[in-house]
Formats: structure tokens, C-alpha cells, sequence
């Protein structure tokens, strides 16, 4: 079966702007990677190398004030809705013109101008919060959905059950979308869930839910397309388990000894960029050419990102102080 | 002034506020159908309706984190914890998030949103059910912490904590609840943050205390009067944040103190105390300070024993009274 | 459709035994509301009354050293288990002879040595607690399952979930026994589940689970007896829904306006005891003389528990530092 | 004695104790097969197999109560939370149930049982994952509380606490996990709970510290007594029970004492720790007790404020040198 064909369902310059977006985030990550190496870049660090179809999908089915959260392998959420990613590796570097003032760090990205609600580092902690967003939402007849990003890791934490229960119960529009890149740091799915098919989980709380392809940029856009709009018409909440892996460790600190070097190099042959870029070319939307030159500019774009970061001030000592209450 | 109790007291603070302001919404277990199970809510939905006052699931940590989520979206949730027992299950919520995300995100955003928890012991409700739990929330930054002891500060300071754009942490004494006192029946009369209230003047002995406490403290006084030790019962109200300048300017007026708390003792929020008036008065002071507060235990139920747990009058009068007989 | 004759299933003593612990229960109940009403038993009072069919039906069906342990309403669970009633009520008296030396009153019975593991108040706290004696038994190979009776209200709470998963993932010995009798404090079923089928919300962790008429003590018995073997043989959790209704308020505190009359009345015609007494007297197990000394017997036990409650000694003032560590 | 690290030492007592004793298990997240997330469990899978030595989901407050369950039933948990911060989630098994049941069920049952918790700032984690909430678990009364300093408290206070009867929260810093010392091979060598230990002598001042703050301080008091001021360090080692004696004998000989605390200050240890001194030296103090806290603010990530909220060598040098300079 011939598949449908990319113009039917984007315009040319939204699918080469959504290719542009993968590559910028991988860039950005592999930097990251770098100035982590260097010693710029501390703390916990959690890539997304291999995960970008998840977010820049997503983010291109949703509405541009839908809200937006993740946790802590965040970056590529926030650079895809809009954030710049100066300001992102400032923050990564803990300057004063980091997104968050140098006080976040790599887990806590924020940007409410943008619906980009956070990064949470404690599993589970941002169910709850999407809830309460999508209640506001609601009240004030927004029309906004709020769509929660969390990895497979975190359904087995207490709030997913009462955020599911809750956001059911009181009819919410909430997109839960699960980032089932198959491991919770070294701990896999199977060994972790009673149920490894976590789309399925929902049945319990009469939420409907589908698994989808999270290596396959255009079927997360599908997915989320139609699940957001269902969401938002039925104010209900609704479940996307996307099934995809990164390609490097939990964070910078972990070898990732636990899984198989064959695992690995299966899902590399899955990268979604390069799957992307192919049926760009094949439907003549891109070139060649233009494919090298996207990269060179993401590049620059990830460098110039880097010396903004480098030159940046320190916070000063006196804003320890501040920001802790209105 | 009217009279009214502390419950209706706060009662009317949450309608008063809920009037003026159409962003505020309250939710809890209990809450709305059946008005509370003190009964503070009492008349709330059938005055705003299912929409801004909702009952939940026994889901206590969602509970606070869909109100983190509501003020994050632009409404004033108040939250009610059924008691503050139940805010262990949810400190993840209170102290990783609430407490956290302003500062966390750069001062980007601001939480308005209240907790209501009615707590402490003397009902033999026994250990799971009789928590003092103030120390905990005063420990974390990020967070108002109220705690009234009269009608007239219970309406006062929920109205400040329900306009304040922090999160508030509005603790209750459920043995308050049928307390009587005048009530400022003026709307736009709040009572404010970070002052502590003077509740009995005095010259010989300092105690200070805050929420039922206080109530004890004051009957101590009165009977000690009669033996001629004039106290000054200062009242903390707010624990968050800390009027420490007012009690220590008192202590160094009488220079003498006794903390009365009901928490537990170890860690508990008179060892806060007593170091800020040491700080403070340390050439003024002529006893040490001591500490009247509820024992090291989980609370037994049997009412014999509970009474041993909680700071009892008869306490706090010989505490003073130990203190005033103190030689150095 | 005949149903089984009685005599098919268990012998008559222990049907006629099962019936006088249906009643002792009930007495036992409305006397504590009358020592309530005098101000002998103080704080949280939380009646059984209409919910006997359960513990009874359940405790006969399980083995005497499977761990039980409930919630707060847990009097008839322990008495029935084999607590003595004037021990229990001695322990509502607050008083040094008390089940638990008057510590725990109420909400907190615990019987080791029936290994009846305790009543608990924080509502879904048995949860990860059953499953953890689950696990020792099945450590230490002793073949005792662990029965967990919680409330409808309990399966919103987060440890509902984490321990559903948990006990499933490591394959444990656990029997989830729901006494759904409708509300939660004021909030019924369908206020506060997204699906008021409790049974049904197993169903994301693989865990099997049936309904079954709680008013029924040889349903209870029937369900728990297949379940609780099945949980045996399999190591696996299995979860039943026993149907029911309290008949007083949710504790002494409460008027119950929440609930019509109408309600009220239908459930109360459905009262396990008379309804068990007359199959009883039907299969000639009992005749109706029994059945009046069966009540006088059991009102004069709980007489006999008052008078030991009144006369007990209080707990000594020195007590109150005792127990806290080993 | 061989050298080794506090984590090795750590490893080591958890080996050494579970091969004395086959009723203990070890459970958390990626403790088995990853071998812990700070590597403390590294050969536990191998050795003992994974009947006793379990990966579980990232459930926290559930992996506290099955530990709960598990002591109840017979056995001798050792439960890990990957980070003390995500105590937070778990206060509900830990506070209502770990530390009451033994009390409210009136003593018929014990509950030997450790939950061992990675903690502290100082690796630019930000506030959801740097916290020291010590205080937290001090304050509730019904479990013993351990957080050693050196390698060789490490290992023979975990040994105390997996063979102890009660629950024992053990608190283990991330910073200490890579330092070195010698450490008794000696498999019956056990630290006790309730010593402190005087890891320095001195005549002008004590400093009482716990965990990472004791290496601060000794590093502190060593550049002091190179300004001839000398330190007596006091390091806690358990935080309950509280050695008050130990360190309220050294204050009265020294007649002056600073705390160091890394928790965040207002309702910290520090405050109890000051408040038992002032009651146990009032006549003897020559200065204010002072304390060096860890800031009241949530912790934010950039290295260059995190490290102003954290007590710093030279915070406690300057702290100690205003006390010696107070004139009272
Ligand atoms: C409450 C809590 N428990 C544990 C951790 C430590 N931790 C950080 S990430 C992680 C694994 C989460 O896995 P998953 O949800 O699958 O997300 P992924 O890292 O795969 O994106 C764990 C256990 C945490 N941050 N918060
Ligand atoms: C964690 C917690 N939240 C709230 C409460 C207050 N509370 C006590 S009983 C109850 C209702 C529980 O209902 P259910 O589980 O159906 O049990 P039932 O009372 O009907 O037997 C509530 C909300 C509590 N004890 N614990
Ligand atoms: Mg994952
Ligand atoms: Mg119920």
C-alpha cells in the first residue's frame, strides 16, 4: 500500500520546517553532549538523541497555546515550541540569560509565553499539574488543551492513576502522550509494568488510547492530530503511547550496559531523521543539497548557541534571593 | 462586631472572597455536596455552583497538584486537605512542586493558590489522625504558612492567604472550630502576613505561641495573674513568614520566654524559636528559654494517655512558673 | 434455578458458627454506637452494620494464618478472625486492657497472633503493606496469602495503582478484596471513579477480578474461596468487588443526607442476616429458637465486653513512652 | 585497616550482612541488575540473586510500604530510594505507617527495616533533586536516623541499623560517596546509634556537624588552628537518637559552639541542636550558638548560586571567628 502522500496533509514549508527542527535538536544534543564532556554543562543531563519525531510531531498537531509538559528530557519540547536555544544552553550553562535565569538547569526549562508549562524532574510530578492546567483551560473557556509528555517509567507512579481517574472524572482536555523509549534508566518496560502494552493501561478509567510509531515523525503527527481535536471537542482525556528509544544513555553519566549493542544499532536503523529525509526527497520536497545545507545551519545555529552561553554573565550572587515569591 | 465561630468565621471569608473574585475555585474530598467535613464549606455550592466548588477523588497528592496546575492556568484554587494528616500523601506535590516551581523557572510564573488543612490532636483520634505537621511547612522555603487562633484572624488571614499571589499553607485547629469571638465584618478587613499579634500584655515573662496554643497560653496567663506573674502571650499567626523582630522585642522587654507548640518537640518549630530569641536577646535574657510541646510520640488514642501528649494549661502555667523561679 | 444446598458446601456448625458471628458483629456494632452515644468510646467511630456478609463470608474462606488486614472499619474483621470482644472493646474504652493497651482505639486493631494485620486510617495505607506480607510468605515459602479489604473510595489513591502493578510484576500472593459499599463518606461511586466498576479496573495490569454480592455471606464465601486459592496456586493477585451497603453513617459523626430513604430502606431489606437465617432455617441447619438464643448469646458476649471495658484500668501514665521502639 | 571509599564501605556492609543473615533483601529502583544508581549495590544481584535483591517500579511510597509489609512478615528490608528527595512521595509510608505502627498496634510488632537515601546538594542538581531534608525525618518520632561522615561510619552504622529492630532511615551524601579512609575489616566492628563521635579535639570552640558538614568542618578547624583558634568537631553520626550529652559536654567546656547544618535553615536541626545547648551551657556560654545553614531558598541549579547556598569551608571559618571575636 502506497503510503499518503506528505503534501496531503502539511504544506512543503511546514514538513522541511519540521525536518529542520529534528535536526536542530539533534545538533543541539550532540553539543550539549560536548559541553557536558567540557565541564560547561553540569548536573544531570538526559538527551533525546533518537526520540525527535515525538516532540517535533507532536508539537505540529497541537495548537500553538495548547499547553505543553515534560520532564526531564526536555530540551528538544521546549527548542521545537519556540524557545531559543541560546537561552536553552545558557540555561544548561547556568548564565543569567538562561530561560530560567541559570536556576532551572537542564530539567527545568520553562517558557509560559510559549504554552511550554516545564520540565519536571520528579517521575510522575508533572500528571497532576497537566490536570489542574487543562481544569483552568476549561473554566476559562480557552479552547487550549494541555498535552503531558512522560516516559514509560512514570506510569507506574501513583499520579498517573489518580491524574487519569481525575482528568476522566471531571472531563478534561488532556493529551497524555507516553515517550515508551522502552527503559526506565536501566530498567526495562517488562520488568517495570504488570502490562508492558501501556496504551492499554487506560481501560481501567474508560480512556480511550492508541499506540503509534514514535521513530515516524508524520505517524506521531497523525496520532496527535486526531487525538488533540477528539480531545478537544469531547473535553476528555485521551492516551499516546509512542514507541521510541534513545540512542545514548539514560543521562551522561550512564554507559547503558543493559541493553544489547544489536538493540541498539536495530534502533539506529530506525533513526527518524534520515527515515524522514528519504521521503522528503522521494516527494521532491527537499533536496539534497537542501538537506546538507539544513544541517550546516542548525550547526550554526547550535554554535552560536554555545558562544552566547560562553559569554554570558553569571547570575548575580544578590538573585540567590530572588524569584522565591511574588 | 458580630460574634461568630472560627468555622463560620472562615466560612464567610471563603464567600466574601468567592464574590469578589470569579477565579477562585475550591475543591477537596467531601467539599462541595457535603459541605465539608467540618463543615467550613458549608453553603458554597449552593452559592457558586458545581463549577467552582467540586468534590474529588481521595486522591490527596493530585488534589494539590491539579490546584498547582489550576494557578499555573490563571484561576486561585483554594484546596482542602480533609485533614493535614493527609498532606504526607501529598508532600510531593506541596514541597517538590509548589514550594519550588517559581524559583525553580525563574520567578516566570506565580502560584495563587491556598491549601486548607484542618489538623492537630485532642480528639483521640490516634497517631495516624493527630498530627501537628506546622514544623514541615515552615522548614520549606516557597511557601506562606497561617495558622489563626481566633475567629477574627481566621477570617482575616484566609482572606490575606486567598489574595496573597504565594502559595499558602492555611492550617486549621479543628478544636477551634466552635470557638467564639468578635469578627470584623468589613469585607476589605485582612489581616496581614508577618505580623505577629501582642494577644496579652505583660512585663514579667514572654509566651509565645500560635493557633490553640495560644488559646492555652492565654488561660495560663489568666492564672497567673492571680499569682502575680504578669505574661505577655504573643501570637505568632503567621509561622511563615516568621515575625521574629515582635517576639523578640517582647522578650527583651520582659526577659524571660516559654515557646508553646503543639508539634512534636524534637525539630519542632519552639527550637526556631527559642534560637531566634537567643539571637536576639542574648545579653537581655535571664533565664533559658524553654519549651512547652507535644511529646516524641505518635499519638496514642486512649484519651488518658493523649492528654499526656499535648500541651496542657496546667503545663504552661508550671513551665512559667519554673522559668520566672529560675536563678542565674 | 435451585441454589446449592448449604450443607453441600460447608457443615452445619460452621454455617450456624458463620451465622453467629453475623450477629455478634451487628450487636457488637450498635452497642458501640450506644457507648459512643455515652461518651465511653470517643473519636472516630466507623460502624460495620450491613457489611457482616464480608468479613464473615471471607474470613471462613480463607486459611486461619492468611495475613488479613483492612482499613478503619475493621471491628467485625478482627472480632470474626477471633480478637475477643471485650479485648476490642476494651481497646474502644481506651483502656490498658485494649487489643493494642488502648494505643490504637477505633481505627487500629491488630492481632498478630490471628495474624490479623491491623486496621488502617489512612485511607489506600494496607495497600503496599499486604503486598509486603505477601512477599515475606512467599520468601519464606509459607504458602499464607495476604488478603487486602479496602473501601471503594481507596482504589483512587495512588498506592491502589503502585501495588496492583507491583504485586502482579512479582507475581505475589495477594487477594484485593473491595467492600464497594457505594460511598465514600459522602461522594458516591460514580462521583468519584471514572469507572464505577471497580472489578473492572484491574484490567490494566492483567490482574483477574470478579463482582459478587456483598450482601450475600455464601456468595462472599464462594468468590473468596475460589479466589483465594486461585491467588494460592498461581502466586498472582486477584481482585474481588463485594457489592454492599452500610447501614449507619460513615462514622458516628455522620447524618447520611447524602443518601435517600428510599436508598437506605432497599439496601436494609437486603440485610445479610435475616436473609441468611432463613435459607438457615430452610435447609432445617437452625430452627427459630436457635436463631433467638444465637441473638441473646451474642448480646450477652457484648454486655459481658462493656462491663470488662468499664472495669478495666486505664493505662498507666508511664505507658505513654512505651512500645515506640524495640 | 584497609582503605576504601564510603561507597565500597557501604557495599561492603550490606555484603557482610546479608551473607550473616538470609532474611535480609534489598529492593528499589535499579538496585539490581544496573547495581544502584550511585553503585552502592554493585555484586548484590550477582551474589545473592534476585530473589533477595530486586529491582522495582518507580513506585517510591510504594517501595517503602512493601518494605514495611515485608518486616511485618518476618523479614529484613533494606529498601533504597534512588534520591532522599523522593522521600517526598513516600512520607505517607514512612511517616504514618514505618514509624507509628509499632506504637499505635501497642508494641506487638517490630519492624527492622532501613531505607537508605542518597542525599544532599552540591552537584548542580536544582531544587527537585538537592535537597537535605534531615530535619524531616528527626522531627517524627519512631524511627532512628543515621548519616555518617567517613567510610568507616558508613559501614559500621549501616550495620548497626540493618541489624537494629526499629526502622532506621540511613542517609547516605552524594558528595562523600568517592571519599576514602580506613575502614575495620573486622565483620563485628559496629558503630553504635546514639554516640557522637569527637572527630577532633579543641579547647575554644565546638563545631557540632553531621555527614559532609563534619569534612567541612575538620577542614575548617585545620585552617583555624593554623590562626591558633582551637576546634573541637563534634560529628553526629546519628541524628536520632541525639547524642545531646556528647555535645553539650564538649560546649561547656569550650563555652561556645557553632552548628553546621546543610538543610535549609529556618526549622532546621540546627535550631534543636542550638536550643539543647543553650539548656544544657546557659551559664556557661560565652557567645551566641550560631548556626551555618543551608539557605532558605529552593536550590538553584547554576553552580555559582548553588554554592552560596550551601555551607562553605569558609562560611564556617568566618562563622567560628565571629563567635571567638562576640565579647559578652
Ligand atoms: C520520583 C522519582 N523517582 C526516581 C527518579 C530517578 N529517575 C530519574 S529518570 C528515571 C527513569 C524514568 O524513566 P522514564 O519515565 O521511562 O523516562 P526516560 O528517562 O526513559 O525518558 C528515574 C527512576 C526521579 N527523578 N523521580
Ligand atoms: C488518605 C486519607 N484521605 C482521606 C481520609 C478521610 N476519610 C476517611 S474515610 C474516607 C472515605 C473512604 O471511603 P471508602 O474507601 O469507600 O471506605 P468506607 O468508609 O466506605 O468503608 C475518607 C475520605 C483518610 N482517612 N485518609
Ligand atoms: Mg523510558
Ligand atoms: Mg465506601
Amino acid at each position: 500500500m502506497k503510503e499518503t502522500s506528505l503534501r496531503a496533509i502539511l504544506p512543503d514549508h511546514e514538513l522541511v520546517r519540521m525536518y529542520e527542527q529534528m535536526v536542530l535538536c539533534r545538533e543541539f544534543e550532540e553539543s550539549c553532549a560536548e559541553q557536558y564532556t567540557k565541564g560547561h554543562i553540569t548536573g544531570f543531563l538526559h538527551l533525546y538523541s533518537g526520540q525527535e519525531a515525538v516532540a517535533v510531531g507532536s508539537t505540529h498537531a497541537l495548537h500553538k497555546d495548547d499547553y505543553i509538559l515534560s520532564a526531564y528530557r526536555e530540551h528538544a519540547q521546549a527548542i521545537v515550541r519556540g524557545a531559543e536555544p541560546r537561552r536553552v544552553m545558557a540555561e544548561l550553562f547556568g548564565k543569567a540569560t538562561g530561560i530560567c535565569k541559570g536556576k532551572g538547569g537542564s530539567m527545568h526549562l520553562f517558557a509560559p509565553e510559549l504554552a511550554f508549562m516545564g520540565g519536571y524532574a520528579i517521575v510522575g510530578g508533572q500528571f497532576p499539574i497537566a490536570v489542574g492546567l487543562a481544569f483552568a483551560s476549561k473554566f476559562r473557556k480557552e479552547g487550549r488543551i494541555a498535552a503531558c509528555f512522560f516516559g514509560d517509567g512514570a506510569v507506574n507512579q501513583g499520579t498517573f492513576h489518580e491524574s487519569l481517574n481525575w482528568a476522566r472524572l471531571w472531563e478534561l482536555p488532556v493529551l497524555f502522550v507516553c515517550e515508551n523509549n522502552a527503559y526506565g534508566i536501566g530498567t526495562s518496560v517488562e520488568r517495570s509494568s504488570a502490562l508492558a502494552d501501556i496504551h492499554k493501561r487506560t481501560c481501567g478509567y474508560d480512556i480511550p488510547s492508541v499506540r503509534v510509531d514514535g521513530m515516524d515523525v508524520m505517524a506521531v503527527h497523525a496520532a496527535v492530530k486526531w487525538g488533540a481535536e477528539w480531545v478537544r471537542e469531547q473535553n476528555r482525556p485521551y492516551l499516546i503511547e509512542a514507541l521510541t528509544y534513545r540512542f545514548r544513555g539514560h543521562s551522561m553519566a550512564d554507559p547503558g550496559k543493559y541493553r544489547s549493542a544489536a538493540e541498539v544499532e536495530l534502533w539506529k536503523a530506525r533513526d527518524p531523521l534520515p527515515a524522514f529525509a528519504i521521503r522528503l526527497i522521494e516527494e521532491g520536497i527537499v533536496t539534497q543539497a537542501e538537506l546538507g545545507a539544513i544541517k550546516q545551519e542548525s550547526i550554526a545555529i547550535v554554535q552560536e548557541a554555545v558562544t552566547f552561553a560562553e559569554e554570558s554573565p553569571w547570575p548575580e550572587d544578590g538573585s540567590v534571593w530572588e524569584d522565591i515569591y511574588a | 462586631m458580630p460574634e461568630m465561630t472560627y468555622r463560620d468565621a472562615l466560612n464567610l471569608a471563603l464567600k466574601e472572597e468567592m464574590r469578589r473574585d470569579p477565579s477562585i475555585v475550591v475543591w477537596g474530598e467531601d467539599v462541595a455536596l457535603y459541605e465539608g467535613s467540618f463543615k467550613v464549606s458549608r453553603g458554597l455550592l449552593a452559592e457558586f455552583g458545581e463549577e467552582r466548588v467540586l468534590d474529588t477523588p481521595i486522591s490527596e497528592n493530585t488534589i494539590i497538584g491539579v490546584a498547582v496546575g489550576a494557578a499555573m492556568g490563571g484561576l486561585r484554587p483554594v484546596a482542602e486537605l480533609m485533614t493535614v494528616n493527609f498532606a504526607l500523601l501529598a508532600m510531593d506535590q506541596i514541597i517538590d512542586h509548589m514550594t519550588k516551581i517559581r524559583y525553580m523557572f525563574g520567578g516566570q510564573v506565580n502560584l495563587p493558590m491556598v491549601i486548607r488543612a484542618p489538623g492537630g490532636g485532642g480528639s483521640q483520634l490516634a497517631a495516624q489522625h493527630s498530627q501537628s505537621l506546622e514544623t514541615y511547612f515552615m522548614h520549606a522555603p516557597g511557601m506562606r504558612v497561617a495558622y489563626p487562633a481566633t475567629p477574627a484572624d481566621a477570617k482575616g488571614l484566609l482572606k490575606t492567604a486567598i489574595r496573597d499571589n504565594n502559595p499558602v499553607m492555611f492550617l486549621e485547629h479543628e478544636l477551634l472550630y466552635n470557638s467564639k469571638g468578635e469578627v470584623p465584618d468589613d469585607p476589605e478587613s485582612l489581616v496581614p502576613f508577618g505580623k505577629c499579634d501582642v494577644k496579652r500584655s505583660g512585663t514579667d515573662i514572654t509566651i509565645v505561641a500560635y493557633a490553640r496554643m495560644t488559646i492555652l497560653a492565654l488561660q495560663a496567663a489568666e492564672e497567673l495573674a492571680k499569682e502575680n506573674i504578669s505574661c505577655e502571650v504573643v501570637d505568632l499567626r503567621t509561622l511563615a513568614p516568621l515575625d521574629a523582630e515582635t517576639f523578640v522585642a517582647s522578650v527583651k522587654k520582659t526577659g524571660r520566654a516559654v515557646v508553646v507548640e503543639e508539634c512534636w518537640k524534637t525539630c519542632g518549630l519552639g527550637g526556631e524559636i527559642a534560637t531566634r530569641i537567643y539571637d536576639g536577646c542574648f545579653d537581655s535574657l535571664r533565664a533559658p528559654v524553654r519549651r512547652v510541646s507535644g511529646l516524641d510520640v505518635p499519638m496514642p488514642y486512649s484519651r488518658k494517655l493523649e492528654k499526656l501528649c499535648i500541651p496542657q494549661v496546667a503545663d504552661i502555667v508550671a513551665v512559667v512558673k519554673e522559668t520566672m523561679a529560675a536563678k542565674y
